[in-house]
């Protein structure tokens, strides 16, 4: 089965929220909320939806890994791998 | 037996009261003299200054030659001098060759000359129709004068207003043109036995109603307070505003009716187009748009020279049928 | 030319004329100058070569007398005695001109010599002049209006019904008919079919006499006559100034209407050239005299200048000011209408 | 074509969501008109089947066009609005009103009036209300709807005394009032007009309290850790409904000032600040709040916010609201200070989320605390009921789980 890159769906759902940005010049050590403007309620739909998409529940706590594009990619690399089976709620 | 009482007021005319007017300003200030053309042997065209040149004489009741602009000029001239000239033009049409001296001179010297000279004159004019003078004799062009400032316009509709603009004109310091309406010199009525100068700053309310306004001026006043009683008796009150002085115009007494009314019909026996009734209009509607409840209406003559056939006269003339039509028409959709 | 019956020639006075004439003169060709320069607009009509005519008229009147002329006035202003800084500063449309800016060159008045004004209607002045000789003839007064206007003026409907009021009422008005022989661009045989224009008083009964306009002393000596007449009661007076306009209409005037040779055949007898040689040639005057006047007229000028200048614009908020008089205690307030 | 603010006067139709022969139901969203709020639903207020579409897409018509034929549902099968009983006329014209499925023109309306139905078969398709320039000062000074009265004026128009006629409704024009075409000049212009009058009308006086939400947070976190991120919870709804359940025990701070006169509102309608990526502001409403659980809550403001950035509000969430919150979240300052929209008559502000030292018990030791501040209207209220109304809501924080 072949999946999109995380990337692509993290950007796909940026955009879904924030359709205005140019993600294409997006700092990737930026914090996505002040690059973005993304409220709390935006970032909760990201991870809704990122939740959705990859079947990864990202708990509150670790929600600081995900401040940054880079961070969230590395964050939701170590997630993938060590999760094994896709969510069934997926 | 007891005496006699003093009688509280005098049976008169329009034509005598604006000739007791005359008399009396003559009488309390040696520099008021009267001058025009036919006003001293003839007795003046309508007669007003009948008798006043075996008065006064002819220095002061002086007749002047057919040069309107001549001696209306002449008129600015004495009264930059410090004289208090009243010019007659005997109507409004002739007024039109004397333009030139009441337009650039009275009008503009005071401002043009840094407010060294003034020319306060009173210049009295008949004007208007209803006595089949035809095209060249009949028209009201005093909106025209109401156009330019540097000059007050009064239109004295009233005996008391006949009897007593005159010499508070001749207190002006500027220029003051009189329109004497030609209906109402034969007007008689009772007049306060110690009538005197009156106001020329506020419009006057000379009928109280609730419903609408009507707003006029000069020969028309009687038309619209007539009209007011035909209204009345369709249980329609209206406010007859009769303005008085057309320039400076009392915006305040005008608004303040309108607020309460919410309606306002102009009767004006100027043409429509560009007129005194135009501009009252505008006023309005910058100054109490928000008050309104119908669209302004104004009765004025018909867009043609005055004629003269009688029929044809009357019908180019404001009349009272054609003012409760348009009164009537701001009150509701029958 | 010199008159011997004229009891004011003396030197002193003649060299006031001179002095006078080249006030006029060199004023208006810092006019000239500054309207070029955009520090003076609207329109401007110079007097020059007819300066004779002001300087020879206006000092035969007296303090109380009145004067009225037109929009070429500004020699007459200066020669009744408005102050140059005052005319200069209403040039430039400054507060502090003689009309608080509100006249320009066309409407300079001034209350306290009596100039009731340029006036720019042309024939305007004629009536007012008319108006003010009635006053003082009403009031038993004992002076005298002096009318200027040119000999365009004479076409005008206001010219016939003033010469007629004036003449039938006996009023104290010397009527003065700058003849400069256009009126603009109109030649006078082109408007008048009576180009003698004295002859015209005539047929109002009143005296009348034609002068060389560029000759001071003729015309002053002309006018003394008139005005003497005047004060005796016998009612208006006509004096026609034959006389030439040197300089264009305005100053937006190409004079497409004469030729160049005309104007310096003209110029050949302006009044201030010939009046300083015959002034030379009798010993009146030395090259001194005339240095000290120029020197004099250059400093006032130049006075008047840093006057207008340093004046101040109206506030626009007096615009409507004085359009009616103010009543007691009004002060700066407006007039709405 | 609904009037969805005093200045609206037309609206440009960029969406049918019906299509003839389809049934709608009282409240369904049938079209998507645009104004400067943005694509705004229009709501249906009668039940029936589409007969005809009157405005096509994209076209722009002033508003009291009708958009389109309504077949009503059968007799009885919805009670058809009643006329106000001071209107005869309208009265009338109901009952001479086809029945039995005859087609009629339906106006969607911004807000249910009685009368509108009535009115709308009155009045010619696409004809500006008649009224004159008293009249309509007058309407809008007392909130009153021109479309619902019977003009007895020149050529039928509406005057001034006719209003008084009319029953009094409270001007339902909050924030920015609405203008067609979808421009952030406009909004922007809105808010400035509904800000200034604000601020030029209503005598703010503001009060500020800090909430110790340590209790919160934890409740929060406990929450949210059994819960998928779509069922999660924010801190910004606890702060909604704590308003809310305070504002319906303080009326006083609840509701519209008219003309002359505040009339508290029974329901609570949270209006619900929100900013508009490239500036803009909306504060749409979130309809009986104080009733919502907390995940109801969420899901209404989770769409709430997503159809206001989409520029697809509904008509009635504009002038609902009867308070509004405004929640700086975390990435705010400390405490804002809100300017009331009129006609509500309070504004209730929450800064960020900060770490500050606290008392607890004697000691001194970080707590997460929040400024909440309230701005509210001095004719309606005194700074003493606005600091028992801040001391509710602080209360209600400190016990979540009721909440």
């Amino acid at each position: 089965m072949s999946t999109p890159p995380i990337e692509t769906t993290i950007l796909e759902e940026l955009g879904n929220i924030a359709p205005e940005a140019d993600l294409s010049s997006l700092d990737r050590r930026a914090d996505l909320r002040e690059a973005l403007d993304i409220d709390s309620m935006d970032f909760l739909n990201l991870v809704a939806a990122l939740h959705k998409r990859l079947g990864i529940d990202i708990p509150e706590l670790d929600y600081p890994q995900m401040f940054t594009l880079d961070g969230a990619l590395a964050y939701l690399g170590r997630r993938i791998g060590r999760q094994l089976e896709p969510d069934p709620r997926a | 037996m007891p005496p006699e009482p003093i009688p509280q007021t005098l049976e008169t005319t329009y034509r005598e009261a604006v000739r007791e007017a005359i008399r009396d300003a003559m009488r309390r200030d040696p520099s008021v003299f009267l001058m025009g053309e036919d006003v001293g042997r003839y007795g003046g065209c309508y007669a007003v200054s009948k008798g006043l040149i075996a008065e006064f004489g002819p220095e002061r009741i002086r007749d002047a030659p057919l040069s309107e602009s001549g001696f209306t000029g002449a008129g600015i001239g004495a009264a930059m001098a410090g004289m208090r000239p009243i010019v007659e033009l005997m109507t409004v049409n002739f007024s039109l060759l004397a333009l030139d001296q009441i337009l650039n001179t009275a009008a503009t010297v005071r401002h043009m000359s840094g407010n060294q000279f003034g020319a306060p004159l009173v210049i009295r004019m008949a004007t208007g129709a209803g006595r089949q003078l035809a095209a060249q004799h009949s028209h009201s062009l005093e909106g025209w004068y109401a156009h330019i400032p540097g000059i007050r316009v009064l239109a004295p509709a009233t005996l008391e207003d006949a009897r007593g603009m005159l010499w508070t004109a001749l207190q002006e310091p500027d220029p003051v043109l009189i329109f004497e309406n030609v209906m109402l010199y034969n007007m008689a009525g009772q007049l306060a036995a110690g009538a005197g100068a009156v106001d020329i700053e506020r419009a006057a309310v000379r009928r109280q109603g609730r419903d609408l306004t009507l707003i006029t001026y000069g020969g028309s006043l009687w038309k619209a307070l007539d009209a007011a009683q035909a209204l009345a008796a369709d249980g329609i009150e209206a406010d007859v505003i009769d303005l008085r002085t057309l320039r400076p115009l009392d915006d305040a007494t005008i608004m303040a009716s309108v607020r309460r009314t919410r309606r306002a019909v102009i009767v004006d026996e100027g043409w429509r187009s560009g007129s005194i009734s135009a501009e009252i209009g505008m006023r309005i509607v910058e100054q109490a748009f928000w008050e309104l409840d119908a669209p302004v209406g104004r009765v004025c003559s018909a867009e043609a020279p005055i004629p003269y056939a009688r029929h044809l006269e009357m019908a180019a003339l404001p009349q009272v049928p054609a003012i409760v039509r348009a009164a009537k028409a701001t009150l509701g959709p029958t | 030319m010199l008159r011997t019956d004229k009891p004011h020639l003396t030197r002193d006075h003649l060299l006031w004329l001179l002095r006078q004439m080249v006030r006029i003169r060199r004023f208006e060709d810092k006019c000239a100058e500054l309207y070029t320069q955009e520090k003076i607009r609207g329109f401007l009509h110079l007097y020059d070569g007819e300066e004779a005519i002001a300087v020879g008229v206006i000092p035969v009147l007296e303090e109380r007398d009145r004067v009225v002329a037109t929009y070429r006035e500004h020699g007459h202003a200066l020669v009744r005695g408005v102050p140059m800084n005052a005319v200069m500063a209403e040039m430039y449309g400054k507060v502090e001109g003689c009309s608080r800016g509100r006249g320009g060159s066309m409407h300079l008045f001034d209350r306290t010599t009596n100039f009731y004004g340029g006036n720019a209607i042309v024939g305007g002045g004629l009536p007012l002049s008319v108006g003010l000789a009635l006053a003082d003839h009403m009031r038993g007064e004992p002076h005298v209006t002096a009318c200027f206007f040119g000999e365009g003026a004479v076409a005008e409907g206001e010219f016939h019904e003033s010469l007629n009021l004036a003449a039938l009422w006996r009023l104290p008005v010397l009527f003065v008919c700058e003849n400069n022989l256009y009126a603009m661009g109109t030649a006078l045989a082109l408007s008048e079919s009576e180009t003698d224009i004295q002859r015209k008083a005539a047929c109002y009964r009143i005296s009348s006499e034609a002068v060389d306009g560029m000759d001071v002393v003729a015309v002053e000596a002309a006018a003394r006559r008139a005005v003497a007449a005047i004060r005796g009661g016998g009612g208006p007076r006509f004096l026609e100034c034959r006389t030439y306009r040197l300089r264009a209409h305005s100053m937006f005037d190409a004079q497409l209407y004469r030729e160049r040779k005309e104007v310096e055949e003209w110029r050949s007898r302006e009044p201030i050239v010939r009046f300083q040689g015959w002034l030379k040639e009798n010993d009146i005057v030395h090259e001194a005299d005339l240095a000290s006047i120029e020197a004099e007229v250059a400093a006032e000028i130049a006075e008047a200048v840093a006057f207008a200048e340093a004046g101040a614009w109206e506030r626009v908020e007096e615009l409507t000011r004085f359009t009616y008089a103010e009543k007691p205690g009004e002060g700066a307030a407006h007039h709405a209408a | 074509m609904p009037s969805l603010g005093a200045d609206m006067e037309a609206g440009t139709l960029v969406e049918w969501l019906v299509k003839p022969g389809d049934q709608v139901h009282r409240g369904d969203v049938v079209a998507v008109v645009e104004t400067q709020k943005g694509a705004i639903e229009i709501e249906i207020f009668e039940s029936g089947t589409v007969e005809e579409i009157l405005v096509p897409l994209d076209e722009r018509v002033p508003v009291g066009t009708p958009l389109a034929r309504l077949r009503l549902e059968g007799e009885g099968a919805e009670p058809a609005p009643r006329p106000p009983p001071s209107s005869p006329e309208a009265t009338a014209a109901l009952g001479a009103a086809p029945e039995g499925g005859e087609p009629k023109p339906f106006l969607p309306l911004a807000r249910p009036g009685p009368a509108a139905p009535a009115e709308a078969e009155l009045r010619p398709a696409a004809e500006r209300i008649l009224a004159s320039p008293a009249a309509r000062r007058i309407a809008s000074e007392r909130g009153l709807d021109l479309a619902a009265l019977t003009g007895s004026g020149p050529g039928g128009a509406v005057i001034s005394p006719d209003l008084d006629r009319a029953p009094a409704e409270e001007p339902r024009v909050a924030g920015p009032r609405a203008r067609p075409g979808l421009d952030l000049d406009a909004m922007r212009s809105a808010i400035a007009g509904a800000m200034a009058r604000s601020k030029r009308e209503i005598p703010h006086y503001y009060l500020q309290h800090t909430v110790d939400m340590a209790t919160a947070l934890d409740w929060l976190a406990e929450a949210n850790a059994g819960r998928t991120p779509e069922r999660r919870l924010l801190a910004g709804a606890l702060f909604i409904k704590a308003v809310a359940l305070a504002a319906r025990r303080f009326p006083a701070l609840n509701g519209f000032f008219g003309t002359k006169n505040f009339e508290p509102s029974r329901a609570v309608h949270v209006g619900v600040a929100i900013a508009i990526r490239g500036g803009g502001l909306a504060a749409p409403a979130l309809h009986d709040a104080d009733r919502l659980s907390l995940g109801e809550l969420m899901d209404g403001m989770r769409d709430l916010v997503q159809r206001t950035r989409a520029g697809r509000m509904r008509s009635s969430e504009i002038a609902d609201a009867t308070i509004t919150v405004s929640s700086l979240g975390e990435r705010g300052v400390e405490a804002l200070y809100g300017v009331i929209y009129p006609p509500q008559v309070a504004i209730v502000g929450f800064g960020k989320i900060v770490q500050r030292p606290w008392v607890i018990d004697g000691a001194v030791g970080p707590r997460p605390v929040v400024t909440a501040t309230l701005g509210a209207d001095h004719r309606v209220s005194d700074g003493h009921a606005g600091a028992l109304f801040l001391a509710h809501i602080d209360k209600l924080l400190q016990e979540p789980e009721r909440l």
